[in-house]
């Protein structure tokens, strides 16, 4: 399912210009890294994808179905979001039924909503935890919970607004397993993140964005190694490209076996 | 300034005032505006000695515009519920069974001009006053530093848990919640709505009184203040001479010196 | 005294700005959902049972402080006396251990509603003349054309209107309570 | 001197203890990182270094932790905040919304411990400066950024004049432009002579400004030494820290026999240069 977002602005009621005529195409299967500074208009674009803030000018397509025609409940099927602050919706006393809100209001089958729940938690880790109040577990655990939640909607399209922030390494680990593995199910990912490290191993194209525009948009690689737009864009670019560009090594290199063949290959070359 | 108080700075003598004394400004508008007999009195009063106060500040058109917007509904209310049901013998015009009496409207539009003396008194000393420099004031005068800390707190916090029900009612519809359903199913709502916002803001009480005793709020000395407040011997007659005015304006109700 | 003292610890302090902007952002959303409730006295029934009679009557009387300082609803002031009452009411019927079963939430829902309408109503008629300046007139209008006066007619509406209002605040405050983590239940035991 | 001395701590309740037998000492003055994964026990380090255990939470606490030689427990918790300063990660929680301006706020805990005005002025301004924020002194706190509110919170625990500073994953919610700013201060303030207490997972920056890292796992003390040291052991991994993507591709050249094996990993870009240089 292919995202169309054509000549779109948003302006706040308060009259400030949140989006400045946004055009961006996504299709399906692609894992996009949306960055930039706070108040760049990064959630503010995403939330035109499921109709939370309708477009001032222009159009939102995700499949063929036009945004402004929907609700957001509608939207839903679609495309599943990940709210930044999992306090923001957790409400359930058991991890289970916070869990099973979403697929609920899907009117899903009994069946179908248990296996749904059961899997999530599975892949956030926190079968075990299901029983549990999700305010007896740590801040961490409660965006696993809310990550579950997401992934239980079982929609081709996911949004994830900052689904590392204050993760230990093991965590943002099991987070980078769930995105490959969607990748792989050729489901659309939309990474909102300041953890550019955490992008730069998960995402193949990263859209850099500041006052409501788009600066630059293209592979990882390419765009993570253009040091005045993200000086511009106020992100500090990820370990690797720095030390990819401190060492001349050229394509850069963003994984850590990339890096390392890389390295290699050029060491074993004359010079 | 905060956008959650309606305080509007200015240089004038009236924001230099110490806050007790427009508090009892506003004191006495608000015992004139029940002790006065009727609605010339109350006009007169709004005119020649609020309308003044309120231009001296800078605040006039914030002033009246405000009152107008909140006297308005309740005018109306008035004018049709006192007007129609309100015993009078001066009938106006009829609509259905119920009559418009003169009587009635007046006394409605009394009721009325009494609302416009006590909001616009209530106005003046907010439009005027930081919220801030009026707790301690009272402060000075023996209010609990806790009290001052609850209302000043809650007025600057309030916007962004506004902010929060909104990004809350965000999520769930992302989460497939209908809410253009009819009112049972609306009543429903409630819950996934309402619980996030209390167990999420009951979670950060802890946090939030760490960081208060982190700020010694619990150290036992004199406080100091870094905010001053200019007071003056004048200032104190002229509060004192205003209080009067308003035992005055009591005694002369209560002894029906005015017809009722 | 002392059971003033204690009810007003630095947790305490926290907690009541916290539950009057409670208050004010459930009531913005109640309002938000079209709903013919109020709802806007959960954080004050909330702190009343969780702490006491007191710290309720504080949040009651000085959210409505904070509502005329905003400059939303200046007229809040004349109501905090009745809001102090619901407050410390809910800590009443909390020390009384009346939050423990649907029924008696009800009751204590509906007590509070109908003592609210009585003590709001003379204020309605005689402050503001007997209207609120809200779709609620509506409601005055027909028990005057019914031949009540004032304060009749005002009693009525609120008799109406008050005790759903407050039994739904009660029955809403009751489920977050059940919800509560047993971290939070440890330390408001301790409180 | 902090001084923990046989230390354990239980919630009230927990299964657990949150912390086991603790004995360390942290040196007027120092830098300290505290690193583990998130349940390692971080913020209960936190809260017993700043006294809060056992004066806010309950629970059950043996051996003591002590500052200057004084157990905390004993001390009156009223009077602890001149002494020990705590920020958390959450920068709206820490605002204390009784004033209304920057330079209020910061003056707020001033007011608390009676410091008379003209002594306050010094101090706040002091504070501002340190932490660069002179510009917005006189902005509502609540209108900025969340680097720039965090900044407000350092500098309102700066101007109290504490002799330790503990901070808990304070730039977890933060931007990279409000991290950066945040860790400036915080070198600053370390600068100026405040014994710091960090505990966070930013490693890069730890290992750039602090002294000494204690790594915890599972409320233990699992190593304890030299930020670059430490944060480049293996055992990081194990535990699920994770090291940084330097000490990473660093290691994985030398296990494919790339590179020397005695050369210590590096863990900040300038070593990492270095060492595939």
């Amino acid at each position: 399912m292919n995202i169309d977002i054509r000549s779109v602005s948003f302006r706040y009621p308060s009259g400030q210009l949140a989006l400045d005529n946004v055009s961006l195409s996504i299709s399906k299967g692609e894992t996009l890294a949306l960055i930039g500074e706070n108040g760049a208009g990064k959630t503010t674009l995403v939330k035109q994808m499921n109709a939370l803030l309708r477009p001032t000018n222009g159009r939102v397509d995700v499949g063929e179905w036009d945004v402004a025609e929907h609700s957001t409940a509608q939207m839903a099927r679609r495309v599943s979001f990940l709210f930044q602050n999992p306090d923001d919706q957790l409400f359930a006393r058991r991890v289970w039924d916070e869990v099973a809100f979403g697929p609920r209001n899907l009117s899903l089958s009994e069946p179908e909503i248990e296996q749904r729940v059961n899997r999530a938690l599975d892949r956030v880790g926190l079968l075990d935890k299901a029983e549990s109040h999700p305010y007896d577990l740590q801040y961490t655990d409660r965006k696993l919970i809310a990550l579950a939640a997401t992934l239980a909607m079982e929609a081709p399209i996911l949004v994830l607004d900052e689904p590392t922030i204050g993760q230990d390494a093991r965590q943002r680990e099991r987070v980078a397993s769930i995105l490959q593995e969607l990748a792989a199910q050729h489901r659309t990912i939309l990474l909102v993140s300041h953890d550019l490290d955490f992008c730069a191993r998960t995402a193949e194209r990263v859209v850099v964005m500041a006052e409501g525009r788009i600066l630059a948009d293209g592979p990882t690689e390419q765009v993570l190694a253009e040091n005045e737009i993200l000086d511009q864009a106020a992100v500090i670019a990820p370990q690797l490209m720095r030390l990819s560009q401190a060492l001349k090594l050229s394509p850069p290199k963003l994984r850590v076996d990339d890096f390392v063949d890389a390295y290699a290959s050029r060491k074993a070359r004359p010079t | 300034m905060q956008a959650q108080s309606i305080y509007i700075d200015h240089p004038s003598a009236l924001h230099q005032l110490n806050p007790l004394t427009k508090l009892t400004f506003t004191l006495v508008f608000l015992v004139a505006a029940f002790a006065l007999p009727n609605a010339v009195a109350l006009i007169a009063t709004f005119v020649l000695i609020l309308v003044p106060l309120a231009a001296s500040g800078g605040l006039l058109l914030p002033l009246l515009r405000s009152a107008f917007w909140l006297v308005l509904p309740f005018a109306i209310s008035l004018a049709l519920i006192q007007g129609f049901f309100s015993p009078g013998q001066t009938a106006l015009f009829s609509l259905g069974p119920f009559t418009m009496t003169l009587e009635g409207l007046g006394s409605g539009l009394t009721f009325a001009a009494r609302l416009l003396l006590a909001l616009g008194g209530t106005l003046l000393l907010m439009l005027s006053t930081r919220p801030d420099k009026l707790m301690l004031a009272l402060r000075q005068r023996g209010l609990p530093e806790s009290l001052s800390y609850i209302v000043l707190t809650a007025l600057q916090i309030f916007p962004r848990f506004q902010e929060r029900a909104r990004t809350i009612l965000d999520a769930q519809k992302s989460r497939g919640l209908e809410t253009e359903v009819g009112l049972l199913r609306r009543l429903a709502l409630l819950v996934p709505l309402i619980a996030p916002l209390v167990l999420g803001s009951i979670v950060e009480v802890e946090e939030r009184a760490m960081a208060l005793e982190a700020r010694a709020f619990s150290y036992k000395t004199i406080k100091t203040s870094w905010i001053s407040l200019e007071d003056s011997r004048a200032q104190s007659i002229l509060r004192a001479a205003i209080l009067f005015f308003g035992v005055v304006l009591v005694y002369l109700r209560l002894t029906g010196f005015w017809p009722q | 005294m002392n059971s003033l003292k204690k009810e007003f610890s630095t947790f305490t302090l926290v907690l009541i700005p916290v539950a009057i902007a409670i208050n004010i952002a459930v009531g913005q959303l109640v309002l938000n959902l079209k709903l013919p409730l109020y709802l806007d006295s959960i954080g004050t029934v909330l702190v009343g049972v969780l702490i006491g009679p007191w710290a309720g009557a504080a949040t009651g009387f000085l959210a409505n402080v904070v509502w005329t300082f905003s400059g939303l609803f200046p007229q809040a002031m004349a109501w905090a006396g009745v809001a102090a009452i619901i407050g410390a009411l809910a800590g009443v019927f909390g020390r009384a251990g009346l939050m423990k079963s649907v029924g008696m939430v009800v009751v204590a829902g509906l007590i509070t509603g109908v003592v609210a309408a009585v003590l709001s109503a003379p204020i309605a008629a005689y402050v503001f003349g007997g209207v609120t300046g809200s779709g609620t007139d509506a409601v005055v209008a027909v028990f005057r054309a019914a031949g009540l006066d004032a304060l009749g007619a005002n009693l009525a509406q609120g008799g109406v209107s008050e005790p759903f209002d407050k039994i739904a605040t009660f029955l809403i405050v009751w489920a977050v309570m059940l919800g509560l983590p047993e971290r939070l239940k440890a330390r408001f035991a301790a409180e | 001197m902090i001084e923990f001395r046989d230390f354990s701590y239980r919630y009230p309740t927990a299964a657990a203890d949150s912390l086991s037998s603790l004995s360390l000492q942290i040196p007027r003055g120092q830098f300290c990182a505290v690193v583990g994964a998130n349940g390692a026990g971080k913020s209960t380090f936190c809260f017993a270094a700043s006294g809060f255990i056992p004066h806010f939470f309950r629970g059950e606490a043996h051996g003591s932790v002590e500052l200057a030689g004084k157990p905390l427990a004993e001390a009156e918790f009223g009077s602890l905040a001149a002494e020990v300063g705590i920020v958390f990660q959450n920068p709206f929680n820490q605002i204390s919304g009784a004033r209304f301006t920057v330079r209020e706020e910061i003056a707020f805990g001033l007011e608390n411990l009676g410091v008379e005005r003209g002594e306050m002025q010094t101090r706040i301004q002091l504070a501002l400066e340190v932490v660069d924020l002179v510009d917005v002194a006189e902005r509502s706190p609540f209108e900025l950024s969340g680097g720039q509110q965090q900044r407000v919170a350092l500098a309102s625990m700066f101007a109290m004049r504490p002799q330790v500073l503990v901070l808990d994953e304070p730039t977890s919610q933060l931007d990279p432009r409000g991290t950066r700013e945040v860790f400036r201060a915080i070198a600053a303030l370390s600068e100026a002579g405040t014994t710091i207490i960090l505990a966070g997972h930013k490693l890069e920056w730890l290992a750039e400004f602090a002294d000494r890292a204690i790594l915890l796992d599972q409320g233990r003390v699992i190593a304890d030494g030299d930020p670059d040291t430490i944060f480049a052991m293996e055992t990081m991994g194990e535990v699920g820290v994770g090291r940084t993507q330097f000490t990473d591709v660093a290691a994985a050249a030398q296990r494919a026999g790339m590179l020397k094996d005695h050369a210590a990993l590096p863990v900040t870009l300038a070593q990492a240069e270095a060492f595939f240089s």
